[in-house]
């Protein structure tokens, strides 16, 4: 057993923290935000050049073979840093899916525009009426000629405005709940019957919902085989929970830190609001609940990386806890700033923020303690 | 003990049901079901019908325009209120200065004041808190210079609501800085109109602009503005604080919101199921209705109490601490309802009058805003950590 | 709308506190408990004398006509004073079921016995496998000749080894869950085939589990109509739980102000306790929550007394806090008394046992939070 | 960073669940399993069955006996341990005192005493508490007047757990009561059957008789057994309170509890289900089990960085808080699953050996006399007030 970062990844972790502290301070990181894009293009390209687009990708791909503890702490620092450029959507979840079930030549094409910057990507899987679960889809691919006709609609696709390819996964078999009959295209983001309503959500990233009107497909736009892709959707979609909890862990740091930092200095009644003890305990909870959160964090990378049984079941448990751990950091973090915690002009409300999103990102609490239990069987 | 009205509680429960479906604007009504944010004109629309109707001033006595009304009046005009979604008075007038005014104020004032206050022809707001002073309120530094017939103030005050639209500002001002720091504060009344006075918006982190910063530069205000005597404010305001608390229970609205939360949740699929009758999410909704039953009471024992004799007692500070924490965690419930689509932030949506197309289930607009919004009411009117203090403090005697 | 106690309603109090004070001094009830019976037959008599016996009963029955409040003004002294006296078993379940349900032959002489003290009842409903479900029953009654054979066990019997006789709760037909089917009768304690295994309460009451082996009854024992019983059970068992919810308060309010008193004048660290702010909040918190379950009380009490049809579920809404706001209760006074508050010797871990017992007793919290969201519907 | 086992570690475990099966004493393990309490007599054995394979002293330095274990090979050494469900190993002497003795110690009290309480000769207990001092520890009032070479003891200790089977007692005691009540400490070791000694039982509200009140009336003590300096006491007594932390996080036992209350609330049947299968009720479950998931990668991490180099910090107060509160809520659980059996109390299952007819299924026995015992986790050991206290100075910095 070994809970120790590699020499290669304490400095991965310090490339990331150095971009945050040069190019991502506040005031800039709101300019991005309200920026016709609601991300940087030059950042991506930074990306790019630091090699972070190509971490989890094999060689043979043109990636760097990383791990998922290298993406653990890249999206760790991307936490700290609260950064809204789509590396989720472009490099975890549909570079995942591409890496997992495409054809070298879609790998080829996909990971290597990934990789380089030119591409970027989403993944649409969430669907109005299915909540949180991965096989309750209506929208279906129907089988036309010698190519496929898309059908039905995507919700809170991240990534989505910017996107130049989408990943989508559609029905093309079975009833509304099943697990079999689920897969996976590539769709032109400009194809003709796409349409997307964009919008930035209230944690200033950016997402769209997608409409897909009969879009025509090609059989060479299928990714991976057909009926068969829940299994791999699941994976995918564990590595990115894991991912995004990563992120929230290094968020829950900076915000439990800042409010004993302001706790500090903060006076009311003639003494700093730190000298009050049940300020004080508050804030050891806020600690401790980060610790643990990073605990179960280590566990469910460790679990991902060893390809363990219970990876899945690992993941669940530490997205649960994210949630409520991440809730009630972010919460007493506002609480302790008080007032000024209600600002948009601070940057606590902020972590808050995304804290709060990250909950319903890939299933809330309740969601995830459900498929704890059935996991856990 | 018994739970039954009064043949003459049921004929004003009618009366009060009469009132909403016939005398008051309708359109103000349909805009709140609509979920629409309402305009400063539609408020004081709003507030005038209530005022002609007698209905504006509950707490007041009933020589200065008060309702007179029983505790039990109160709870059922509440209740009536909740159910046709009344728009909320603005409290800065109504319930917070002008209890100060016909309490402290001499006759001139409340000749003043009063009436416009009732009638809501001026718009007031608030001017205590300070950036340095937040709930430690008596360490203010805005200070009021006395010079002949006019104080000359200077200083910032911060979360000043609704600002933006207030004609007057009642202040806590610091008239002497020697000695106890409570016992250098005055109450002032002040015109927003004054030269020297600017406000700068707040954006809060919902993304709506409700409060700012209200900044004093030399603005001379007439010394006839000056409630009681100088150097008292501290305790005219410790009045008004506990005046604020009663109303904080917030019962009837919550209410409100569990019934349009659980309508919502019997709308929202999970796994080919209504979310409301998901077993974990039930119970939640239950934990949360089941406190605010309990609240209810404490709420009408308080209430009756305070018909015996006087002002609320700080057994009250329990109305806002379990009420607040009712109003948050209901509009924490309305998101996790809401799904992925509490995820869409729709700028215009937090404007008045917005009827655009809404991104997701209607219910869903704005879930996440009010869950950010709502952290508030924890920190404002004396932080819920401050009104355990004052529980310790007066009740247990610790 | 009223929420104060009527003259006699104080007067009933004030004779309860008088009790408690003068006969119930913590070292007295000690040794009541280890006493042969586990309670005291002179204080029996007392209660008769001052009128408690009689107290929820018809005065045509020899009663004095109280209401679900005279019962929750005594009940509440009685969890301040921790009396065992078995008065919920004889007078609130067993005299309820037989106001509710008996003949008028059956009234006068059980009622009659209960109210002049002669006559100790105990109420046996409870089954292993049916933890907190009042119409999942295996004990048969069948009928047999002119009369009925008793057969099966009941658990936790309250009150039961004082008993002189019992109300069996009984499936007279029907499968194990069903709602119709089940019948009470009046069962000797003392009959041949009925035995009893008998044992003191963590909470320092008295419990029998009770076995009936082919016990015979005659057809007079039978409790109002055959096989309607459960809607009377429900009744009844509602007025209990309201009943011990208001010992419960009772219990909440000494524990919390012991835990107060005990604050200000333990001191440590050169201060008395009471004055860390931690400790005060949480000091606080109990007296909110007894606070706001005393609310429900008044409410749960109301609704019987009118007879409303929310009554049951605003009672498990009361139950249920009661629970959760005692537990609370419960274990913060001991974490405040510190080692103190382990000991048998002072009082207030008393209290935690009995506030623990009380959640079990017809009902945990997660018992009572579904039925409420069902009655809810 | 990696979870998997070395080719040695896998063997280790090999050895210990061998030695388990075949060398540790068959009865001792029947006993625990049918829930009985083990007599004195049983728990030296079990403690001399493991000193006889070199596995009695964790944490001790080779040199003295201990086991020179890596952190990983501690961790499946516990969880082997809580397999079996091994009677955990009284602290006091191995644990408690003995760090203090090798660390701060003359050569001739690590001879003298190390020996025998490496092999389990000798039972310890401590002498800390006293009535007037729970958390306030340092101010603590038993006096030892030094007289010629003996020091001469009066005083009362408190909450001396098992001293009624002990041999000798290790004590903090008042040798100066000048300056500041830290330093007039000294740490000196007691033979429990010197003239003057009382002890009395004290009965908890499990209805246990597990702790005591030690009465020392100027018994006389040498001079000899004073550890280190007089007047040092606190500083040794504070090394010795951080060892204590480690091991309390108590991870595999609580999982082996966690797995037991699972296939007791597998059988308990509610409305015609398992009651595990009860959504609400695996809720509770789950809950517990990702705490207690936590809890164990947080116990690694700090044994991984006290293997890195030395003493455990202030952080380890984490495991004595989650620790405790999981293994509290552990005894809720089964509490609640038992149901109405939860009630009925049999004092004599409290005795060695009882083997009574259960009322109700055995599970149940002695639930509810487990959680009001528990409740003294968070108390003991400083109080998880005291704990937090520590974070938040020692790490938060506040």
């Amino acid at each position: 057993m070994d809970f120790s970062l590699s020499e290669e990844q304490i400095l991965l972790q310090d490339s990331v923290v150095r971009f945050v502290q040069d190019e991502y301070e506040f005031e800039k990181r709101r300019k991005i935000i309200s920026s016709e894009d609601g991300f940087s293009r030059d950042n991506w390209k930074t990306f790019a050049e630091l090699g972070w687009l190509a971490m989890p990708f094999p060689e043979e791909m043109g990636g760097i073979d990383g791990t998922p503890v290298e993406t653990m702490v890249l999206m760790e620092s991307i936490g700290k840093g609260l950064i809204v450029e789509p590396y989720l959507a472009t490099v975890v979840l549909a570079g995942g899916l591409i890496k997992e079930a495409g054809s070298p030549a879609q790998q080829e094409e996909l990971i290597g525009g990934i990789v380089d910057g030119s591409t970027m990507m989403a993944f649409a899987y969430a669907e109005a009426q299915g909540r949180y679960n991965l096989a309750d889809l209506v929208t279906t691919a129907s089988q036309q000629g010698d190519g496929w006709v898309l059908k039905g609609s995507k919700c809170v696709v991240l990534g989505g405005p910017s996107a130049d390819k989408l990943v989508v996964s559609a029905r093309t078999s079975g009833d509304q709940m099943d697990s079999n009959g689920i897969s996976l295209f590539i769709v032109d983001a400009n194809a003709s019957g796409v349409s997307r309503r964009n919008y930035t959500t209230v944690d200033g990233n950016q997402a769209s919902d997608i409409t897909f009107n009969n879009v025509s497909l090609a059989n060479s736009d299928l990714l991976g085989a057909e009926g068969n892709a829940l299994p791999i959707i699941e994976k995918i979609i564990d590595e990115a929970t894991a991912a995004v909890c990563a992120e929230a862990v290094g968020a829950m740091e900076v915000t439990y830190q800042a409010s004993v930092e302001y706790a500090k200095t903060r006076e009311q009644f003639g003494v700093a609001i730190g000298q009050f003890q049940v300020l004080q305990h508050r804030m050891v909870e806020m600690f401790m609940e980060t610790e643990q959160t990073k605990s179960l964090l280590y566990l469910a990378i460790m679990k991902l990386a060893e390809g363990a049984d219970d990876a899945a079941k690992t993941v669940s448990a530490l997205k649960a806890k994210v949630g409520t751990a991440g809730r009630f950091v972010g919460q007493q973090a506002i609480q302790i700033h008080g007032g000024m915690g209600m600002t948009d002009e601070m940057s606590v409300g902020h972590y808050f923020k995304r804290l709060t999103m990250i909950n319903t990102l890939f299933g809330s609490v309740d969601h995830h303690m459900k498929r704890f239990a059935q996991l856990s069987d | 003990m018994d739970l039954s009205f009064s043949a003459e509680e049921l004929a004003f429960r009618d009366e009060v049901r009469r009132f909403f479906k016939e005398e008051y604007p309708k359109d103000l009504l349909e805009k709140r079901s609509k979920g629409q944010v309402l305009s400063k004109d539609d408020i004081v629309r709003s507030q005038k019908a209530l005022a002609a109707k007698g209905w504006a001033a509950m707490n007041w006595p009933v020589e200065h325009g008060g309702t007179g009304w029983t505790a039990t009046q109160r709870y059922i005009y509440e209740e009536e209120a909740a159910a046709v979604d009344l728009q909320p008075l603005v409290p800065f007038g109504l319930s917070m200065v002008a209890p100060v005014i016909y309490t402290f104020g001499n006759d001139e004032q409340k000749k003043r004041f009063l009436p416009d206050i009732l009638e809501s022809n001026v718009w007031w707001c608030q001017g205590y808190s300070e950036p340095g002073a937040g709930s430690d309120l008596a360490s203010l530094k805005t200070k009021a210079v006395r010079d002949d017939d006019h104080y000359v103030v200077t200083g910032t005050k911060t979360w000043t609501t609704l600002a933006q639209h207030a004609d007057w500002i009642f202040c806590l001002v610091r008239t002497d800085g020697s000695g106890k720091k409570q016992e250098g504060i005055s109450f002032l009344l002040i015109d927003m109109k004054s030269p020297g006075i600017s406000v700068r918006p707040i954006i809060t982190i919902d993304g709506g602009h409700e409060v700012n910063e209200t900044h004093f530069e030399e603005v001379r205000v007439p010394a006839e503005n000056l409630i009681g005597e100088e150097g008292k404010g501290w305790t005219y305001a410790k009045v008004l604080l506990t005046h604020e608390r009663t109303g904080i229970a917030a019962v009837a609205r919550s209410k409100r919101s569990l019934s349009k939360i659980k309508k919502f949740a019997a709308k929202q699929m999970n796994g080919g199921l209504p979310l409301l009758e998901d077993e974990t999410f039930r119970r939640r909704i239950s934990e949360i209705e089941i406190e605010l039953m309990a609240l209810e009471m404490t709420d009408l024992r308080t209430l009756a109490a305070v018909s015996l004799g006087g002002a609320p007692g700080p057994e009250s500070s329990i109305l806002k601490i379990k009420g607040t924490e009712i109003q948050q965690a209901l509009t924490e419930l309305a998101m996790e309802v809401s799904g992925y689509y509490a995820m869409p932030f729709i700028p215009e949506s937090l404007e008045p009058g917005w009827n655009g197309d809404p991104i997701g289930p209607e219910e869903a607009v704005g879930t996440a805003s009010k869950y950010f919004n709502m952290r508030k009411t924890s920190i404002y009117g004396g932080s819920n950590e401050i009104q355990k203090n004052i529980i310790s403090k007066a009740v247990l005697r610790l």
